[in-house]
């Protein structure tokens, strides 16, 4: 078992899958549930601007069909984070995260503003992309190791190659957008706060569970 | 002007974006072409020594006798006692026609008793789920967008 | 909030404090337990006091967008 | 428990006071006094308080609650000795609720500092070289492993330098009035604590105060070594005075510019790694 987060708490069986939960990933497991939980309870923002040029303001409302739509996206996205929190299975942990990526994409699709719209568009293409090298590394995993069990993997024997590892880290960058900050910035125009804000904290968790598995196999 | 603020020029625009990605895409592909050749692991989930193209099941014949057992190679088999027996799970019809024909390995996803989804199933359980998701996720998307058009 | 909402809120948060630190000194519950029933009621200390010095709210408003 | 708490909150609080003097007194200014963001802390919890109009008042509380807990939390882990992943973790989710301040109020000035604090969210990846550089040395993550090698070895800061400095940099881009504090730029006003007022701004300072003295003790723990609780104190201080000092002398950068340098830290610290894998056993 992994140690890097700490002792296993609490494991999952699952047909030939286990799920594990150490301190570190049941804390991250929390965060998501608890920032899913908002999703689901908060009303949008109603987003403020100010007319150019003079000192008149108004507010954005968010029609009703959107708001459900986003809702739903934003539960979706939250409960594919909480599913890459726990997977103890690399191949598992890469289909959680594609679908990460594409219901950020859904949580955005649905805004009308044009910024916010060729963002998402650019930002769709490469969590598309990402894809390549995130199933990639799990292939090259298993292709060198014959598992893809973490808990196997971390438990030592195996030689998992250096460019598996950065392939996986390379996919869940480009699903999480998290270094390449300037499409998601645009993103985060969009009004509507608990919803947008489901984008980054799965980009973010998927990303700090990826640095553990990278580190532990 | 600076050499950063060049940097960050490029950086802030994501009009870049995809180039940045596919330029990190290639520097980590070039790495992985310098590592090559890797080993491969030959002990997996199916063995793959009996392939056989003459099979009528080919290419998802994986050995094992039809409502017999096969072995599998499973990471815990303490947790999945049954996942030897499909492999070899065919409908009587499968059967039949995998014994006459050399079609059913075409069309084996698509017809109730399909090795390959039962396999999932019973070995990688949560990846069909998580796939059909997936699916079911992008078309969400694309079918609000549409009906979104219409209004 | 009502003036009662809140004392009951501060007593509850108070009393989940109190109730942690002691069961703990008393080797009742583990200390991961005591942790994670301060962590939760902490916040809510936190909040519910400055709300309880200073009960009553001021109407709701539009944010600041300028001078 | 509850000791620890207020101790830390008021002891960080008080940490950012001395912060705020020393580069006044560097910039030839008098300075507020040092107690000042305990005052602020203290002011800010009997103004009165309610929710703006167009915040998504669930999300606009919550996260004031989720602020607090996730930084007891981590004070508690440091404590604990337990895996040193759990409080970068906790350092990175800080940026979500950086967020959920900013967006949810609706005001355009939140909503700035939320859009800075989602670009500066790239700028943490330091942390996980460092993580993978001290990895490298103790084959755990475990803090009371990583003090445990320390003692036997000496301080990680004469091994592994780079990596000292990588988090050093990480503290520096969380303090106020840094070269990489752009989330909270006098520009946007407060930045993302704009709309949260009265007691919700209390809570902000204790989120403050927590969250510096943990990065601090942590910072001394993880590169230092044990010691007694009043050296901490000491060496804690003396780390926040010396980037204090940082902090006068440097112009904030630019918000684009901010998260390039950081980049290129990553980058230094990036290549350290490989170095260290190439070298090591």
């Amino acid at each position: 078992m992994p140690d890097i987060g700490g002792d296993p708490l609490f494991v999952l069986e699952f047909g030939d899958i286990l799920h594990y939960y150490t301190p570190y990933t049941i804390t991250l497991f929390l965060l998501a549930l608890i920032f899913t939980g908002l999703a689901i309870a908060s009303r949008p923002e109603r987003q403020i601007d100010i007319a150019f040029g003079g000192d008149a303001y108004y507010a954005k409302e968010t029609t009703v069909s959107e708001m459900r739509f986003r809702r739903f996206m934003a539960i979706a996205c939250g409960l594919a984070t909480l599913g890459a929190m726990g997977s103890g299975d690399l191949f598992n942990f890469t289909l959680f995260v594609s679908l990460v990526g594409i219901a950020n994409i859904g949580i955005v699709a649905a805004v009308k503003n044009r910024h916010v719209l060729d963002a998402a568009y650019e930002y769709g293409i490469v969590a598309m992309v990402a894809t390549l090298p995130l199933f990639g590394g799990a292939a090259l995993v298993v292709a060198t190791t014959g598992t893809l069990a973490i808990p196997a993997l971390a438990a030592g024997g195996f030689a998992v190659p250096l460019v598996a590892k950065a392939f996986l880290a390379l996919g869940v960058i480009g699903e999480g957008m998290a270094p390449f900050y300037a499409a998601k910035a645009e993103m985060f125009r969009a009004p509507g706060a608990p919803y947008v804000i489901m984008c980054s904290l799965s980009s973010l968790l998927i990303f700090l569970r990826v640095v553990e598995i990278v580190i532990t196999i | 002007m600076l050499i950063i603020t060049r940097i960050s020029r490029v950086l802030s625009n994501f009009q870049n974006l995809v180039a940045l990605f596919a330029g990190a895409c290639i520097i980590v592909s070039l790495i992985g072409i310098l590592s090559l050749p890797l080993a491969f692991e030959e002990n997996q989930l199916y063995p793959k020594t009996r392939l056989d193209p003459t099979s009528g099941l080919y290419p998802y014949d994986r050995g094992g006798v039809p409502f017999g057992t096969t072995e599998v190679i499973c990471q815990y088999p303490e947790n999945s006692p049954y996942a030897g027996y499909v492999t070899t799970y065919l409908t009587p019809l499968s059967l039949f026609l995998a014994e006459n024909t050399l079609y059913i390995g075409t069309t084996i996803v698509a017809h109730p008793g399909g090795i390959i989804d039962e396999i999932l199933y019973n070995t990688r359980g949560a990846d069909t789920v998580v796939e059909t998701s997936i699916l079911f996720t992008a078309f969400a998307i694309a079918s609000y967008l549409y009906r979104r058009e219409e209004e | 909030m009502k003036r009662t909402t809140i004392t009951y809120g501060l007593a509850a948060s108070a009393l989940v404090i109190v109730a942690a630190w002691a069961a703990l000194a008393a080797s009742l519950i583990p200390l991961w337990a005591a942790e994670t029933a301060m962590v939760i009621a902490f916040p809510v200390l936190v909040l519910f006091l400055g709300l309880w010095w200073r009960a009553p709210g001021g109407e709701e408003d539009i944010p600041f967008i300028g001078y | 428990m509850i000791e620890y708490l207020v101790f830390a909150a008021a002891f960080g609080l008080l940490l950012l006071g001395l912060h705020r003097k020393v580069i006044a007194r560097v910039q030839l200014r008098p300075g507020p006094p040092v107690w000042q963001e305990i005052l602020h802390a203290l002011k800010f919890s009997f103004k009165s308080t309610w929710v703006p109009k167009t915040a998504s008042a669930t999300l606009y509380v919550g996260v004031v609650l989720i602020g607090i807990g996730i930084w007891s939390a981590a004070l508690f882990v440091v404590l604990a000795g337990e895996s040193i992943l759990i409080l970068f973790a906790i350092y990175m989710l800080h940026k979500i609720v950086e967020h959920g301040f900013g967006l949810s109020s609706g005001s355009p000035y939140g909503k700035f500092g939320g859009v800075r604090s989602v670009i500066s969210a790239a700028s943490e990846i330091p942390l996980f070289v460092t993580i993978a550089a001290i990895y490298f040395f103790t084959d755990s993550l475990l803090l009371r492993d990583i003090v445990a090698y320390q003692a036997v070895h000496g301080p990680l800061l004469l091994i592994a330098p780079p990596a000292a400095i990588a988090m050093y940099i990480v503290i520096l881009s969380k303090l106020p009035y840094g070269p990489f504090s752009i989330v909270e730029s006098k520009e946007l006003v407060s930045g993302y604590k704009t709309e949260h007022f009265g007691v919700w701004r209390a809570g902000i300072s204790v989120i403050d105060g927590t969250k510096t003295f943990v990065l601090l003790f942590a910072f001394v723990a993880i590169f230092i070594g044990a010691m007694p609780f009043w050296a901490a104190l000491v060496i804690m201080t003396i780390v926040l005075v010396s980037l204090s000092f940082v902090c006068a002398v440097t112009p904030m950068l630019s918000p684009f510019d901010s998260v390039t340098v950081q980049g290129i830290v990553t980058l230094l610290m990036v290549g350290y790694a490989a170095v260290l894998w190439w070298v090591m056993p």
